[in-house]
């Protein structure tokens, strides 16, 4: 089961959740990440924008990859894209499994490379303006660790 | 006779979100017609370029006929 | 925020995160684990025993541990005792923070302490009667990870 | 003047869920009460033992006094 989705407009991660897990009768585990605007500092407003051509391929790419590498029984990205508020959800990841190892894995794995491997472009509104946002050198370390790790099962 | 092409991210306030250019049109002229701070970005290897959606592996050898799409996509920022 | 909770009746996980991240306002991202019984095979019911004393102060300490090892802005973990149906969930752990890895560290420490550190004793009822369940291999050697691996920031 | 003892776990349905026993109770006379599959399990490294709610670093130095509680503990499996 795969369930991917570029989203214009605000959705609710709790009802998402609830859709996927109904799709997913026999996973012994489900492991989900939201991702929210965060409120903090000065934000009034976060906008994502994407290219069309690339964006949802690329992200119905990553879930292939994550259903190849896992055994999954089904797995949801949701996206948002567009201007939101401080606290509205912009991304949710599940991944179901029978066993947990592998939903963990995999829901990490989707969310290192939407973080700096997805065709996504991010600015934030603050008092004095719009400033645009890059990927912290973290989330390039974060996304390197799965050419090093080895494939567990 | 004309070529759209798209700035995606932080190009679209350097540049504008989309212009249009006379076909056909190259890498060359494309970057000469290009404010100095964003040509400079455009230039590095970070920023990609896409023709009516498919990524160039080398984008110095970009050629854009009558009707194409090109996009230039600075560093991305998701999640 | 702490909220850890051994429940003797039914738990909706769909509205058990919602609460949590309500409480959670500040937090990026938030990742969730729902555990479920399985329906395959021949399982009809799953019985979860424990042993007052000592189960929820365990868990307890468990969510100070994660609390005290990751910058988290909040901690949930929700285990059911009693007699289930397959489709029912067993376990709801959340983790809220700030960024990513300390939520995805923190749910899956939970995780695997609750499967094979915490009190609990579980049995299945299949046709032919109760059969008790013991951790799998597999379970200890996801325990054992915590205490090789440095911890990240 | 007894001694509760829980079986938890697959004790429970090797012995009972609980059982009373005469005070005080110590180690040995309440392994030798045991039947023999039980015993064999209890005795092993895997079973701890909590007296009043707390676990044993030794469980063979168990001496349970007059209404105590004593719980026999097997490996576990939550989650």
């Amino acid at each position: 089961m795969k369930d991917v989705r570029l989203l214009d407009t605000g959705f609710s991660a709790g009802e998402g959740l609830a859709h996927f897990a109904q799709k997913v009768p026999d996973a012994g585990g489900i492991v989900s990440f939201v991702g929210k605007v965060r409120g903090e500092g000065d934000v009034k407003a976060l906008e994502l924008s994407h290219y069309e051509p690339l964006t949802l391929p690329g992200m119905d790419a990553l879930a292939d990859q994550a259903l190849a590498r896992w055994a999954l029984e089904g797995l949801m990205i949701w996206h948002r894209i567009g201007v939101m508020q401080p606290g509205a959800p912009i991304v949710l990841v599940s991944a179901a499994a029978k066993h947990r190892r592998d939903a963990f894995e995999a829901a990490d794995f989707v969310m290192d490379h939407l973080k700096s491997d997805a065709w996504f472009w991010k600015r934030e509104r603050r008092s004095d303006g719009w400033h645009w946002i890059e990927p912290r050198e973290q989330d390039h370390g974060d996304l390197a660790r799965w050419d090093i790790l080895p494939k567990q099962d | 006779m004309s070529v759209k092409v798209l700035f995606l991210g932080r190009l679209s306030a350097m540049v504008a979100p989309e212009r249009d250019y006379p076909a056909p049109l190259n890498w060359q002229y494309l970057l000469d017609s290009l404010p100095e701070e964003a040509r400079a970005l455009v230039a590095g290897e970070k920023v990609r370029v896409a023709l009516d959606g498919a990524l160039l592996a080398d984008k110095t050898s970009l050629i854009a006929q009558n009707g194409a799409e090109v996009a230039l996509l600075p560093p991305v920022s998701g999640g």
